[in-house]
């Protein structure tokens, strides 16, 4: 039998709200919940009257994936689920009806299945308040199906939400916060890679085998298993996979720009991350594509899970001035 | 002898102790193909919805209705809303009743099953709980014994194994999903011999 | 025999070099490489004439300490040694030169034998060229010694560099930069537990044992054991011991205020320490202290170490106001 | 038979191979009293060092001159000082000559130590690498045989085990360093057994 995993946590059961109790302590100015709704997270700058509600959400275990990206210029307000579990449609609402100012809700989330299913049944209990509520699904995630639209969303969230925020912030009406949320999706490709299982707080077990050695490549952020395992490999050729498989699905014209993420799903070091990021560099360069900005760091975990993706953003003019748009929220900020 | 509405709080009851039982071997099922979390949606589920059954009165349907807003809120995941709706098609078909006959469980196994599949939008053979659901919900409107009906779901579980999953959180491994069993449809055979059990007069 | 550990690396005794590649990478608008100088990093905004040079450095394998820390308002220019092991005196004279600009130069790090041997070899070498260098040494690590001037310098380091680099942001002469540098010195205190070894890309081992349900209580940033260890115990309590050591130690009045830093050594995420925050804030509600700012996050790592410290900097008038100046590096943005 | 620049060359060769075999080894020793990465910092210190001094022409003194500046450069750690400081002083031992009498290298053994002390501010006794080269010293200036240096040197680093540690990074450790070997004493023991092969006309 294996020993439980250690953590630093109480009782598995508590975690999610314990870690919201210690969010909440921490960044005050920025965050706050409203009464009686112990699962929404609401910025304390940004909703406003005639502003869409961005509200994302999903479920806990990917901090600072989505209460982090939470913020003036950011997501209105977040939806908290339990760890890997989409939030219930109650939630979606509270967080909903606290940010909204009357123009409309924007539902952004990845598109999972429990996530599609507890929003949707948020749209409907939204729609009966008489709030328009529309929904974007992320899919940036190319290694987890061949169809676009069956993809699940990955940490290409932080730029795809940074896009949909920006352009609710610039008072931007549903329709077009709603066409550049679909557009920004559709040019983030994220790929990754996993070096060890995550466990549960509630199990406190790997929940998944991945022997010492091996890698697991086109993860998910969930544990869920990716196309392929096989051999660990040195970081460059780890790169050069991922990076192959970007660059081909991005299909850029030399000259172009893009927008690089270089995520730790967790365990994994900026050390680790950095070299990464001096091959992802290099292979840019050699695809005559520009790095326009580049995130290296924890944005969007799988609990203790070692590994890494790599986000690409293929930008264009309108992309470009929304991804620099400031932003200030709890745990990212911009400009 | 009827069903009652102690005897659906004893159902919640017995439900929310065999998925606390289970718990970790659904989770380490859920670990091969999805999240590993499946366990635990489903012991917070039947947990809460005890607790909320068990401290509400009135109807068989108010139970039903309290039970699934319990599971909804305690869980949300894939199983929230799956089950949820499950229990409000049931308390459809139980109504504003104290009690039934027993032999009305067999339409509630049958409109678990069309909630199943409404809210989820599966198809039989998509390798999810459905699969569970659907052999056991014709198995009870076609009059099998209970013993029947709960191997009809066992079957349909163990027979996820040969499917490539279609929809859910393990649609994207493809042929990996080959071999293993769909948490969610193993979990629905334990709700479903529980069920029975009640259907067989046992609880 | 222990497997290899698992890591997205190249070679290891590359490690170093390839991370500084990809932070040059990442980061063109923020820092530079002088020519001739692969060791040294430097901040593109900060040193200008007329002002005191804040030169920090040590070990590799604490990003984002040291060089994440680099930038306008903060540290001028870091210098980089092998993992765990303190640059030569070359880099360290190459960062001086690099920055300085006619007000002397403040070197500070943690207080290490090696650190201390290589940055008084670079003072001698610079006192050559005609700069004057100063030294401040971190000591914040309250569980590695009673005596205060021979404890380590750890995740401390963060706030005690923050107020000397506001200070010398500010213009301060070099006298008043040293001043304020050992006071913000004295009035941190750091105490932290790891869950598991951490492993060096060179060896990729654990470099000690830690059973598995264990913990090193007082762990250094380098996995130099602790001050004993014990079981592994759940979070409140964890804080709890950490907490009354710091509080003893620090013997602020009620009314007194903090700033707060619950840091991760590497491998545990952002949920757990959210989760010690929250203890942490009951504790200081409970003594009666104000939280004036709360970091969260892993700002001082020691590679892929599981384990959490806990830094509280007990605040005056002076140092609010430093640790409110903005500064704006790399990996560490504020104002 | 003299002890030329080719020898020295020869001796800087031997200890980088014999530090690479050794580096895991005394990573592990670093990793129960300090931060695991000695036998790193001896191994790139001493190829440093070769590199260096294969690549440098002069006299003894130029050599050891070189071989302190690539170790140095290569290192930093408490060990690069140390050997760094270490072979400066042993190249004003040596001096602007193409070689020397072998027996001038028990005054270089004595010269090194005393570069290690003067740098690292420590005194024999304090469970670091000047507890190999104190007594090593004193048996060379002694007049003691080869491998009397090398025993002394070695028993010096043995009885490190029974040391609470008084300086360095493993300071901290008080009691709980008792027990182990000082990894800096167990790699100069190593240093000065080559050092006395080359005494003894070996190498
Ligand atoms: N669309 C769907 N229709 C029916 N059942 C589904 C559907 N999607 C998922 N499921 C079921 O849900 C189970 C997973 O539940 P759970 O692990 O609790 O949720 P999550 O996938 O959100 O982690 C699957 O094993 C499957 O049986
Ligand atoms: N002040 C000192 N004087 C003499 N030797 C020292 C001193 N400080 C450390 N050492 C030696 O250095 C060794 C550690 O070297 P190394 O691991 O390379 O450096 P670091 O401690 O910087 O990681 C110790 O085992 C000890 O022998
Ligand atoms: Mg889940
Ligand atoms: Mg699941
Ligand atoms: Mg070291
Ligand atoms: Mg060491």
């Amino acid at each position: 039998m294996t020993l439980p995993t250690q953590k630093l946590i109480n009782d598995g059961n508590a975690a999610v709200d314990e870690m919201l109790a210690g969010i909440l302590a921490a960044h005050p100015d920025h965050l706050f919940r409203p009464a009686d709704a112990p699962r929404a997270i609401v910025a304390r700058h940004g909703p406003r009257p005639g502003k869409v509600a961005l509200v994302i959400g999903g479920g806990s275990g990917h901090e600072p994936t989505f209460l982090g990206f939470v913020g003036k210029g950011l997501a209105d307000a977040a939806a908290i689920g339990n760890v890997f579990a989409s939030p219930p449609p109650q939630p979606a609402v509270d967080a909903a009806l606290a940010a909204q100012g009357g123009a409309g809700v924007l539902f952004m989330y990845g598109n999972y299945a429990g996530d599609v299913m507890n929003f949707d049944m948020a749209s409907e209990l939204l729609e009966m308040e008489g709030v328009e509520a529309r929904t974007v699904l992320t899919t940036d995630d190319i290694a987890s199906h061949t169809d676009r639209a069956k993809r699940r969303g990955v940490a290409g969230n932080v730029f795809i939400f940074k896009a949909a925020g920006a352009a609710a912030d610039l008072m931007l009406p549903l329709d077009e916060v709603e066409r550049i949320a679909r557009h920004a999706n559709a040019r983030t490709c994220t790929m990754g890679v996993a070096l060890s299982s995550c466990s549960l707080p509630q199990t406190r077990r790997p929940s998944f085998d991945l022997p010492v050695g091996e890698m697991e490549i086109g993860m998910g952020i969930h544990g869920e298993p990716g196309v392929r395992r096989g051999p660990l490999r040195p970081a460059d050729e780890v790169v050069d996979e991922i990076m192959d498989a970007l660059l081909a699905e991005m299909g850029a014209a030399r000259g172009d720009r893009v927008a690089v993420l270089v995520n730790s799903l967790g365990a994994t070091p900026l050390m680790e991350l950095y070299i990464l990021n001096a091959r992802v560099a290099q292979r840019l360069d050699q695809a005559g594509l520009g790095v326009h900005r580049t995130l290296v760091g924890p944005y969007c975990t799988s609990l203790d899970m070692a590994g890494a993706s790599i986000t690409l953003m293929h930008l264009d003019d309108e992309l470009t001035r929304l991804i620099d748009h400031p932003c200030d929220c709890a745990m990212f900020r911009h400009g | 002898m009827e069903f009652t509405t102690d005897d659906l709080k004893a159902l919640f009851h017995r439900l929310a102790a065999r998925m606390a039982a289970e718990r970790d071997a659904l989770c380490a099922l859920d670990g091969l193909v999805g999240d590993g979390d499946h366990g635990i949606a489903m012991e917070q589920g039947m947990v809460a919805a005890d607790a909320a059954v068990a401290g509400a009165d009135g109807s068989l349907q108010d139970l039903f209705n309290a039970g699934a807003k319990g599971f909804l809120n305690a869980v949300g995941a894939s199983s929230g809303p799956l089950y949820a709706t499950a229990f409000l098609r049931a308390g459809k078909v139980a109504g504003p009743r104290p009690a039934m006959p027993r032999d009305d469980l067999r339409q509630i196994i049958a409109a678990m099953r069309d909630g199943v599949a409404q809210r989820g939008k599966a198809a039989p053979g998509m390798k999810t709980m459905l699969d569970a659901w659907h052999p056991a919900a014709e198995a009870a409107l076609g009059g099998a014994a209970p013993d029947a009906i709960t191997a009809a779901a066992r079957d349909g579980a163990e027979a996820t194994r040969t499917m490539v999953a279609a929809i859910g959180r393990s649609e994207r491994l493809g042929a990996r999903s080959l071999g293993h069993l769909d948490p969610g449809a193993v979990s629905a055979a334990m709700v479903i011999e529980d069920i029975c059990r009640a259907l067989r007069g046992q609880g």
